[in-house]
């Protein structure tokens, strides 16, 4: 090649790897976006859910309905990803795109857990990141299971926030158990998803907080021959406003 | 290398140097005023509702005097420096605040505002391009607040006062949900904010073990 | 170098390829097994007494499968060289030892001995140069046993069951001052006794909440 | 350059060696009985006040016998060179501390001085180039006392002894007022300090505990 | 989690797992021939001009041999998937490369093309979304090429080459000018790239050495 | 807390997010022409001193535009904020800094003077709390500048010009005595300062070999 | 088990732990011992190398027999190792034993190499660590290859402080072909012995360290238009005492 | 705790402090005397033979100066202390034994022994358990001064001064052979000591192209 056709050369190089990098950029500024729309999807669920309300199940409708408002911003921004991920290029681009994924469905899977006290599925999820014409991009199943072991975190805060208010003890023992739930399914993942390792052992030490949470509920009304309930009335009485 | 040019180099290095020496100084100085202040403070745990506005008197002057620490502060300053200097005293203003703050509630029962904390440190408008007190580091006293008022409320019931868990709990559950407003970025605010839940449990115990002893009668609170 | 000599240290090189390869393969089905049974044995926490058993007698013939592992990576190893692979499955066994000694104290409240672990895992005495179980592995399992016990300790108290964190103390506080006999080098089994510590005090406070409850009489230890 | 001068030179360079290895095998000696110590002193969380005078007359002459260890130190070591090798020994000097202010406090409920920890280890006046007890190390074995305490009066409420929390919190409180009033550098002293607030408030709320239930009367502190 | 939900998630994965294990067998094999081209290229140090071509020419089939591997990766591998694994032999190819741009250098003293690169190695346009050579990926194996060469520029001289540094030190600067076009990210290339720098300044003392000792006549570049 | 209070908290922890997005903006655009400017400046190690001028002319508008770039960061920034933001730019201004010091020496031999590279950065006075050229980074740019002089040194003596290392050397050495007559602190600064040395002795090393063959009369230096 | 049989077998298990310390404390400072000795005839060989001679085959043969000579204190430690490494306990402590061995092997290998510039081999290293009962312990492979790729690091300080002496330069000529032979045959063993990699990269910079030694040397050298050793007999006569 | 002992240990861990700062001030001059000193020397590599009497003749009042700082030092330091504070002017005192090696050799030819190093910086017998000179800052000077004298040597030559190469190649290979009979630990000292082998290179390659050059008498040297 002479000086010139090398230039040339380097030229095209120049294009390809600006492109590269300019939707890489982009990608990664959607991603934070959807990040942080999750994360106040997740503010709002925790929020609301702390309200007092005479009615806890449809205080928990209106917390995952809010929620999964707040959400739909993100369907949005995946719906302008498509034809930036069409074809080969998801997978170049998924790393960057990862981390949006993953929180939404962190806040995602809290709405969906608040609603209906269970786990939101893979193909429930893949549903919500596309519309009639199918998915705006593959769910790849390392973030669904990456984003639902963020969900425990969430599910700690929510339960030892919670155990205060009345009827927040039951609670707090359902969250146990499904948390206990989670980490052993995820268990047999471990060896072939990178990072989950290390999310595990946040989950793990998450599920300790809830059991010294429900622990510490049950110590206290060991005292008292009467049910929970009665004690948590007892309570209410003394503290209302 | 011009020695004219070379001696003003020199001339701007230097001062660099004296501003810092001379906040190092004051730093060690506030450092020690927050020390004095945080070891009376301590007693609060174990004083008795009646003694304590003696307790908290006793505190105010030290607390007012940290003013002549800001205003030295300012005036080792360069114009427009604030920014470069801060974090050298920021761990002191924190714990200050935390201080004025406490003294707030055993007081009044009210939360410290970000202006009243400022105007408590003797931090004046005009020299906002020099010294000012950062919402960061109000929210970082206010945290640490909450964290001294889930140790007082057990003290507190030790000591035989049965009225105060109510009112803290209600106080820091107010604190709680504004922070929970607030837009605050993935930092060691935030993670102490995380913290505040286990302050709230406590307190909510505390008011729990109360309430079912029939130690408080049972009326509307406020 | 001389091109013979290259290919006698390539002929060694082959050799030891070949054995790693064939262990690699076993310790992953040897990892599958273990993370079954540590999944099981997860359940504990939520189980209450009366189905203990059931659920205990589910785990065991998982855990005697694993003897088929055992015996194929003994074949696979040359005479003498024990001590050259066993890092290789060290994790697994060790998990393997943790869930045979907590399963034999929720069966019969009794220590699991060594000699006991290595027939449960179908260790072999004429195995020796090629395969036994050190007692640094047996030990790693007794403290993953009582790390597990520490958190056992807390759900069984929410299960209402009272009298289990007497009982564990005891166990635990017996295992400990074995450990306190032991001269532990610098390692990551000295690390992990460490760790002990904070799981005798967390079970110390557990009996202490119940016993200040008076919901189980207490008798001092020995 | 002259043969002489680098037989010389050589010779410095070589002494250091032979002192590093006599002083290792001292420390090796002072560990073990560090640990046989700290392990009786152990068994206080599971002994009743009755039998604790005895179970410390029991570890009186090991610590005692630590003096044949210091005076070993000391003679091996070259005049003047204290600072140089003190690091070897100060995790051993920092548990023997510790070992006799549990002690003392256990007995007779007093805080052991500096000088009574330097005689009790048999540490003269007269070795000061050579070997003594720095201050540092004298404060860390206190906070570790402290450590120690905050899981003691868990197990003494246990006991049935309700009592101590009330006692303990008290020698506690004044401690950690001393602590406040030092002038301690951003080190490892001051990093330990701060754990002396957690073990303060976990001492308060066990006597938040017994004295919500009426097994003791509480007086404000002091 | 629904025992359904939980099959078809282990379908998926047991999917990607049976890929990956064929592409890692494919890799070692690549890494194998890789290592034994780079062997071979290693003995350019040593050998003069006129022995070149023999050395060049016994490289070329194990480098063409490489194809049939490219053709196994690319076989193994589901649509647009190529981004997904192509980290697993980024390493070999980039030395694949760098063995191809070298011998293309050392023969005709031209730079190699990225199409002729993939050519090389057998990278077929249809495989587009399952294998292709990356920008990158040729242009680390271009800096590999730079790296070597500014050894060999030394070791030619040594061998008595004195022409060999002005032709690299052109070609080098051809390149070097290249690498300045783009906009790279902080990422491994850009650090890469900063080495080339080095290499760029040791080629050019080379030629200093040469012409100040008038053993070359020197014309200005371009 | 007050919901008002809570908005100004708020609106205070929000205002910053945004000049950081604009600020990012134009040192990206700084980043650009820093790059070019470099680019076309690497041409000078194959230019001979005939076609240096119009090379540095070629340079000189690019650099003159950056003044845009330092207009709209200091827009951008909010009053008495420089100290916040400046570490954003450094890297660019010091490569500007050094371009434009590398340029005043080929052009006149001169040294670029602290408030010359601020002009010829269209830095004025009056946004001083907002953006102004640090000492450190004028330095770091200085020092770069000789970084390239070692290289150029090299260079100049391969295309035949024998008269440039004395010069060179005069000047750097000034330039050396200069630094070391500065009160630097322990940090990069101080680290980078270190390199002169060498960079003063490759510039030695090519006179003594300009010298030795005497390609050129040495005076001894002032 | 009742509490006294637990602390009966921990009993036991401390016998058992104390003894295998106390053998890889004697291990780690026979290893130690057998460093510095290997250390030492390292220096050795490099000053006497470095010695006015006349003959430089002669100096040769007697540095490596001087370093042998120290090398024989390392013989006499590892026989009393053997005991200690019988049966399956060489691979108990084969990380305490290596160091030691790996120094031994650079040692043994430099003095072999200042006398035959040639590599020692596999066997020959056994057999200097054993007797007529045949090894003391075995040589591992992968110890020998570790041991070797030090060597390359002390064949570039001695080319390069020989290189001002007479016959120093096609000395270091020769001495960079020789490591340039060993880092290419080496490459092929870095995928399975651990660290070697890492010493392959100290190998190519000390090669690299040697070939500017070498390129310094032939750039000097080409102003004249004499053979080598003429110029290095005008040197000499200048330099000479 | 009670208030006298408490002061006691205030005292104590004060007075550290007062140490502490005293020497850092007094190495902060030190500091500043080593940069004239060196400042000054730089100055060699320009300086003719027959000016150099009259440069090394400027420096010897401030080196002896120095005699101030070591008095103030020892003056501060409490009875035997020296291992306690020595690193915090190591570097300074290995910058004035580099200082007084080089003015020795290039006055006399002759090299600094460690009792005429201790005897310029007026270090005193009878201070030694507050402050003396150790053998490893003493031979970190000497390479300082080889590492000085290798880039000496190019510019001497450079000056004419042809005689030098042959009397430093000497001076030098003397204390390398010296080093080589030191037993060095794997410290700073022994990396060094292994760049010394570069600086005789160096040397030795000036001493080449003198001698070849034949600008220097052919005569027996000495
Ligand atoms: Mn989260
Ligand atoms: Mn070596």
């Amino acid at each position: 090649m002479t000086r010139d056709s090398v230039l040339a050369v380097f030229e095209q190089f120049r294009e390809d790897i600006d492109q590269g990098n300019d939707r890489r950029e982009r990608l990664i500024k959607a991603s934070r976006d959807v990040t942080n729309i999750s994360k106040k999807a997740i503010f709002l669920l925790h929020r609301i859910v702390l309200e007092d309300s005479p009615d806890d199940r449809a205080l928990a409708r209106r917390a995952a309905a809010s929620g999964r408002e707040k959400l739909s911003e993100a369907h949005a921004i995946f719906a302008a990803m498509r034809p930036e991920l069409v074809g080969d290029r998801f997978w170049r681009y998924h790393r960057q795109v990862s981390p949006g994924v993953q929180e939404y469905i962190e806040a995602l899977s809290f709405a969906h857990y608040v609603e209906h006290d269970a786990l939101i599925s893979y193909q429930q999820v893949q549903d919500t990141i596309g519309d009639a014409d199918g998915p705006f991009f593959p769910l790849t199943l390392s973030d669904y299971l990456l984003g639902l072991s963020d969900l425990t975190g969430e599910l700690m805060r929510f339960a030892i926030s919670n155990i205060a208010r009345r009827g927040g003890r039951p609670k707090a023992n359902q969250v146990c158990a499904f948390v206990r739930g989670c980490k052993s399914d995820f268990e047999a993942f471990v060896p072939h998803v990178r990072d989950l390792s290390k999310k595990q052992s946040v989950t793990a030490n998450s599920l300790e907080k809830i059991e010294a949470a429900a622990y510490a509920v049950a110590v206290r009304g060991s005292e008292y021959d009467l049910p929970p309930e009665m004690l948590d009335d007892l309570v209410a009485q003394t503290t209302s406003k | 290398m011009d020695p004219l040019d070379l001696e003003k180099l020199n001339a701007l290095l230097e001062h660099d140097v004296g501003v810092s020496e001379k906040i190092k100084e004051q730093v060690k100085e506030f450092d020690k005023k927050v020390r004095i202040i945080v070891g009376i403070l301590g007693k609060i745990h174990s004083t008795p509702t009646t003694s304590m506005p003696a307790l908290l008197d006793s505190v105010s002057p030290v607390l007012l005097s940290c003013r002549d620490i800001t205003t030295s502060i300012a005036g080792a300053i360069p114009p427009d420096q604030f920014w470069r200097w801060k974090d050298m005293w920021s761990n002191s203003i924190r714990a200050a605040v935390f201080a004025a703050a406490l003294i707030e509630y055993l007081r009044d029962g009210s939360l410290l505002s970000l202006p009243r904390a400022s105007e408590i440190l003797g931090i004046q408008e005009e020299w906002k391009d020099r010294f000012s007190l950062p919402v960061e580091d109000y929210l970082h006293g206010l945290i640490s607040m909450v964290n001294e008022l889930s140790r007082y409320v057990v003290n507190a019931v030790t000591l035989g006062n049965y009225e105060e868990p109510m009112r803290i709990s209600n106080f820091v559950k107010d604190i709680f949900s504004g922070f929970t407003m607030l837009n605050l970025k993935n930092d060691s605010l935030r993670r102490r904010f995380d913290s505040l839940k286990y302050d709230l449990k406590k307190i909510e115990e505390v008011v729990y073990d109360v309430s079912l002893r029939k130690l408080v009668v049972v009326k509307p609170f406020q």
